[in-house]
């Protein structure tokens, strides 16, 4: 028989996550419903006991508050969590020649608006931050950047032309021509899952991020452009 | 008697009325503008909202208390079972004819015919129109009909022939006449036009700066109350029984002590009827005069002489044991030696108003 | 690929949503045209209220309210054993308190507009207040009642903030047409937001369009 | 002459109304309720909505064209310099009775003293009053005094007067009969009031069902014509000069061929006089009674017989120039033989409108 | 930490917006409430159809026509050279689409309500149409208005999808407090959040209960 589970999922995720959610269809006929959301809104609603089983966060530490307060179950020997990918940023301008030139325009400034994401509540935003003042860029140009809420707002920014650069997480334009940020030079953006104690389909969830560790799998998300 | 008594700060002065009039026929409101006729009705009829400015009320209908400060008795308005024809219609815009004029009926036990009504007050073309369609006349009209078919206990209509030509007043006022006969229902009438007042009224109540100035019987009010003597100056009252019907001249003969002749149709003979005459229309003369198209010349008995507006005496005469006034110039009493005790003859056309 | 669901859940809640605030915002819009409570103004201003607070931050409230052991979620625990959150009628009650003004105020203005010198003529002619406001009030509002309906329906099919936070996104249940739009748009699959969108707009346009014209033909009436 | 001419349909018939009024004096749009004539002024003042239904059109005054359906001429109407009393007052809620006055004075080169308005109106005490605040004829003297004030080239007045009682409406009469000499504005005035219309109009057009069915001076109207003759009978006009004051009596002495006595005051000697007398308050007789108290007693020579309504005679008769009307019954007229060429006496009291 | 800027900004947004909604919308209102136009009915639509797009979504299309490139902003650069998106002006622009209905509606209604004959008896005392609508509609229409500004600057306020998208979310240019406050709740510092939810509240109460008092003096008086 067919089981459905429930996984909330970070924004960034979920392309990736939808992937993965086709061909673990494909093999054991359970249904996966992925519901999107940010990570912080998830989190509220995961506290009051929304009917998720698996939580894909865009970061570890609300994850790691989850476990802390108990709401998080043990899925793999002895962990609560997992970290199942660790996002890469990438400096983007549609339709750009190459990445040199990416490069060199965020060097020299040659820009009115540079669209991150929002350090406060994206991960991606504060690698972003990072990033650039370990480049030290951040005083020059700090009067130029725009935020978006969540790291695919930041990409509709550069998208849409209103702003001319953008620092996006890398899957979102790993087939175009982008400038992939060292990851040295912010802290890692490393995003954990959790299997959480509501959860009402334990067994198929865990078997579901059992399946998320196979080599197949792994594959798939770094394909997508994430480092691990 | 229905007992009326307010007491109530208005703008401009303080409404101070105790009255009652009788809980049959029509009694008459009267006064002049902005004297707290439409404001008295107002109350009466339960509508009145600023309750901080009432001071004291008290109304008693047909052994029931209505309203009554004292015992902090106020029944609602729509409890009262009382009609009202207000001064601006309000009929209801959004429905047609037909509808505004059964909104009562339908929440009344009212045994009444619309379909008599709507051919009465001849609304009957109107029934499709909305309210924004009808002249001032068809409105006032439909108001009416809504207010009579929900039956009250108490009708109270404010000027409601104002808009209303002679000849749609002339077809109505028999019929605002009979509702009290017929419905048996009393009514409250406002109104400034002496003539519907000397017409209608069997009491009165004459209003003046928020007080009742005066009050009675038409019968004693018509010869001297100042305010409804002001236009078509005093009038009087004759009783008397019908003695002869002269159809091929469309008059009937009266006695009343004297036989006197005046234009009336569809009477009956015995009948007892009421008459009311304008003191102006009656003049005086020494002698029967063989010679005038005047039809009415009888013997009375110089009673009294008052002075009267504009220089004129106003005399009191008597015919039989009853009272019959008019207006002369002192000019004409000093050529005429008219004074108390005299006999002389009042002579007057054959037009009266019937009551 | 368009899915029905959505466009099903958001019709149900805009039209529960829509339903439940005439029952609820009738009453008091009459309430509040009429009283010479002092209290009139302060739940005049407390109707208003939710509108200040974004909506996603309105939904986290409601989230907290809503919660089993939340203010509503306990009053409800005593009507219902299955919870609010994350359920359809929550959806529901959230849309109604976020929609409420819409409603009210549109409402509460068209009922003093009617005055009452036709309120009182209704009176006399033996209607209680409640028969005067059915016949008499209710259809001379029917400009205010097409305000409202459409504000309040309307704001319903484009909140997300609070149907985001309060019902969780759960396809079938509580996922509504403008999460659908949001996720698609989130997602970078502007394809299907432009589809949905433009359905959106050309089936609103057309419902607006119809509604607008009967009322016209219903004000050239009167 | 004001050029008036429209068709249009309206609710129940087509309005189709073609006439001229004189540029000078007063008048008087005369009809049954439902006739149209609220609907003529909404066309004359440019205020008529369904546009689709209007058929034709043509409005020329001080020659200047203002409606002219064939050139496709449509004055807006805040340009027509018009004022309009409505029927239903119309006054703005949200201003006090000060402002509404001035609402229109602010918006012309009247050169008017609202002070003097305000006084003759008696509206002094109710300046700071909301509309809502007033009784219906305090609306319906604010609503005068507001359109006055707005110096209009033409005035028209929706039964201006019929909220009003005997008083007040005697007290605005003189002042609305001013209005077009003093301030030289012809005025259009609707009224069903037949005593109203005596007194003010000096040119009528009768209108029954859409259409005009009489127009004409007055003195012509007011011997025939049945919808004004409906009410107090037939009246006629006398025109003379004043030869005799009589203070102590309030009399005058007018000389019309004969003279006569009637009841004014404030008149000078020498000065042209115009009055009108009903047909009812006269009778005939053949010789000159000594002793009666009626003031007036005239020789006149029997012209014409004509039935009139209730079987009775309207006899016209002559005096020198001028033409007498008198009502009396087939009976007198038997009695006394009344017939063409006859010369016999007419009496009448002092009594008559001035106009 | 309370932030001073963002409540700043939201100030001024909300009233930038009302008012420049209030210039906009009354005229619109008032030519809807007049006009036989076969267009009205359609013009009714579109004004209402913001309303049922997810503000965010809302947002993007915003964006795109606001971007240099876009329908807005190719129109804007031959006004003025600064870029329409992420500013202030790009702000002001998106909130007054979206919250239009909420001022034109109300308006629209009570225009309606106030009726034909006052507006006549206004015509023959040499009142134009203007003069007529400043001093006879406007002042009977106050109901509608305060309605109009409440929703129409609420809503404003409330709101953050279309302004995040439009705006950028840049520190005291285009950072409102609905931001802040979501900020707050989505990184779990809820005590912040409820500073400033209560401060809004309140805030927006006494505004309110300020203004109801007002409007009450008002109507009594007429
Ligand atoms: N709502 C009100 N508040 C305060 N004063 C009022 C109110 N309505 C009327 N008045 C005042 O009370 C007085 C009496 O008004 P009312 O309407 O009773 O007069 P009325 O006798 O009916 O006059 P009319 O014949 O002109 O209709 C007037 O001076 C009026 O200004
Ligand atoms: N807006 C309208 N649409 C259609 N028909 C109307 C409209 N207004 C009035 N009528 C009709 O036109 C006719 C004339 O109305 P109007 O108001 O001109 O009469 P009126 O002579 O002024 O009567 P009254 O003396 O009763 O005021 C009436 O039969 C009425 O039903
Ligand atoms: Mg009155
Ligand atoms: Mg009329």
């Amino acid at each position: 028989k067919a089981t459905e589970i429930r996984i909330a999922t970070a924004a960034n995720f979920y392309p990736t996550l939808k992937k993965i959610k086709q061909s673990y269809e494909e093999i054991t006929k359970n249904k996966v419903t992925i519901i999107r959301g940010s990570t912080g809104k998830l989190y509220a609603q995961i506290i009051r006991g929304a009917p998720y089983d698996i939580f894909f966060s865009a970061d570890s530490a609300r994850v790691d508050k989850l476990v802390k307060q108990g709401k998080a179950l043990e899925f793999v020997e002895n962990k609560k969590s997992y970290i199942y990918a660790t996002g890469a940023l990438a400096l983007w301008q549609p339709g750009a020649d190459s990445s040199q030139q990416l490069r060199a325009l965020l060097m020299n400034g040659e820009f009115n608006k540079l669209a991150i994401a929002n350090p406060k509540t994206a991960p991606y935003g504060k690698a972003s931050i990072e990033a650039l003042k370990t480049m030290e860029l951040y005083d020059e140009i700090k009067d130029k950047l725009v935020y978006g809420e969540n790291i695919s707002q930041t990409l509709q920014f550069v998208q849409s032309g209103a702003a001319e650069l953008g620092f996006v997480a890398r899957p979102y334009v790993n087939n175009e021509i982008h400038w992939e940020i060292d990851s040295y030079l912010h802290r890692p953006i490393r995003q954990k899952v959790v299997l959480l104690k509501q959860a009402k389909q334990i067994e198929v969830a865990k078997e579901f991020l059992q399946y998320l560790q196979s080599p197949a799998i792994r594959k798939i998300i770094i394909s997508d452009g994430y480092i691990h | 008697m229905i007992q009326i008594k307010y007491k109530k700060q208005l703008n401009n002065f303080i409404l101070n009325v105790d009255f009652s009039v009788p809980e049959k026929g029509i009694s008459v409101l009267f006064g002049p503008s902005g004297s707290g006729k439409s404001s008295v009705l107002n109350l009466i009829s339960g509508l009145d909202e600023n309750e901080g400015d009432l001071i004291e009320s008290k109304l008693i209908l047909n052994n029931r208390v209505i309203d009554d400060s004292d015992n902090s008795i106020c029944i609602k308005p729509w409890l009262r079972n009382m009609a009202y024809v207000f001064q601006d219609h309000r009929l209801f815009p959004h429905i047609n004819t037909k509808e505004n004029i059964l909104f009562g009926y339908k929440r009344s036990n009212s045994d009444l015919s619309p379909e008599d009504l709507i051919e009465k007050f001849k609304i009957k073309d109107l029934l499709d129109h909305f309210p924004s369609q009808l002249s001032g006349g068809q409105k006032q009209r439909v108001a009416i009909v809504r207010a009579l078919l929900s039956q009250p206990e108490l009708l109270m209509l404010d000027e409601p022939l104002s808009a209303l030509d002679y000849q749609s007043r002339q077809e109505l006022l028999p019929y605002i006449e009979c509702i009290h006969k017929e419905l048996n229902i009393p009514v409250i009438y406002v109104s400034h036009d002496i003539k519907e007042v000397l017409r209608l009224a069997d009491y009165i109540v004459v209003m003046d700066k928020g007080v009742v100035i005066d009050q009675g019987d038409i019968s004693d009010l018509c010869i001297t109350q100042p305010l409804l003597t002001q236009e078509e100056g005093a009038s009087f009252i004759l009783q008397g029984i019908i003695s002869k019907i002269i159809k091929e001249d469309k008059l009937v003969e009266v006695d009343c002590g004297e036989k006197i002749l005046i234009t009336a149709e569809n009477m009956q003979l015995k009948q007892k009827i009421r008459i009311l005459i304008h003191a102006r229309e009656v003049s005086l003369c020494l002698s029967k005069p063989e010679d005038s198209s005047i039809l009415n010349c009888i013997p009375v008995l110089i009673d009294e002489l008052q002075a009267d507006r504009n220089g004129t005496l106003r005399v009191m005469a008597k015919m039989g044991g009853q009272i019959v006034v008019l207006l002369i110039s002192h000019r004409s009493a000093d050529q005429l030696k008219v004074k108390k005790g005299k006999r002389m003859y009042a002579q007057f056309k054959a037009t009266a108003i019937i009551k | 690929m368009i899915e029905l669901a959505p466009i099903l859940v958001t019709l149900k809640l805009a039209s529960f949503t829509t339903f439940i605030l005439l029952i609820i915002g009738t009453p008091l819009a009459w309430w509040l045209s009429n009283t010479g409570s002092k209290l009139k103004v302060a739940i005049e201003s407390v109707v208003a209220l939710p509108l200040v607070l974004p909506p996603t931050v309105l939904g986290f409230y409601l989230l907290l309210a809503l919660s089993p052991d939340g203010f509503i979620g306990t009053v409800w625990s005593y009507i219902s054993d299955t919870p609010l959150s994350f359920s359809f009628t929550g959806l529901v009650i959230g849309s109604v308190i976020y929609s409420m003004p819409f409603v009210v105020q549109p409402l509460q203005a068209s009922f003093e507009m009617v005055g009452k010198p036709l309120q009182k003529a209704a009176y006399t002619l033996g209607a209680t207040p409640y028969d005067t406001f059915k016949n008499i009030v209710l259809p001379l509002s029917a400009r205010g009642f097409l305000v409202a309906i459409t504000l309040g329906f309307a704001h319903t099919v484009g909140e997300f903030g609070v149907v985001l936070m309060v019902g969780g996104n759960i396809p079938e249940v509580t996922q509504v047409l403008s999460i659908v739009i949001y996720d698609h748009v989130e997602v970078l699959e502007y394809a299907q937001a432009h589809y949905y969108s433009i359905g959106l707009l050309v089936f609103s346009f057309v419902v607006l369009y119809i509604t607008y014209s009967l009322n016209r033909k219903l004000m050239v009436r009167i």
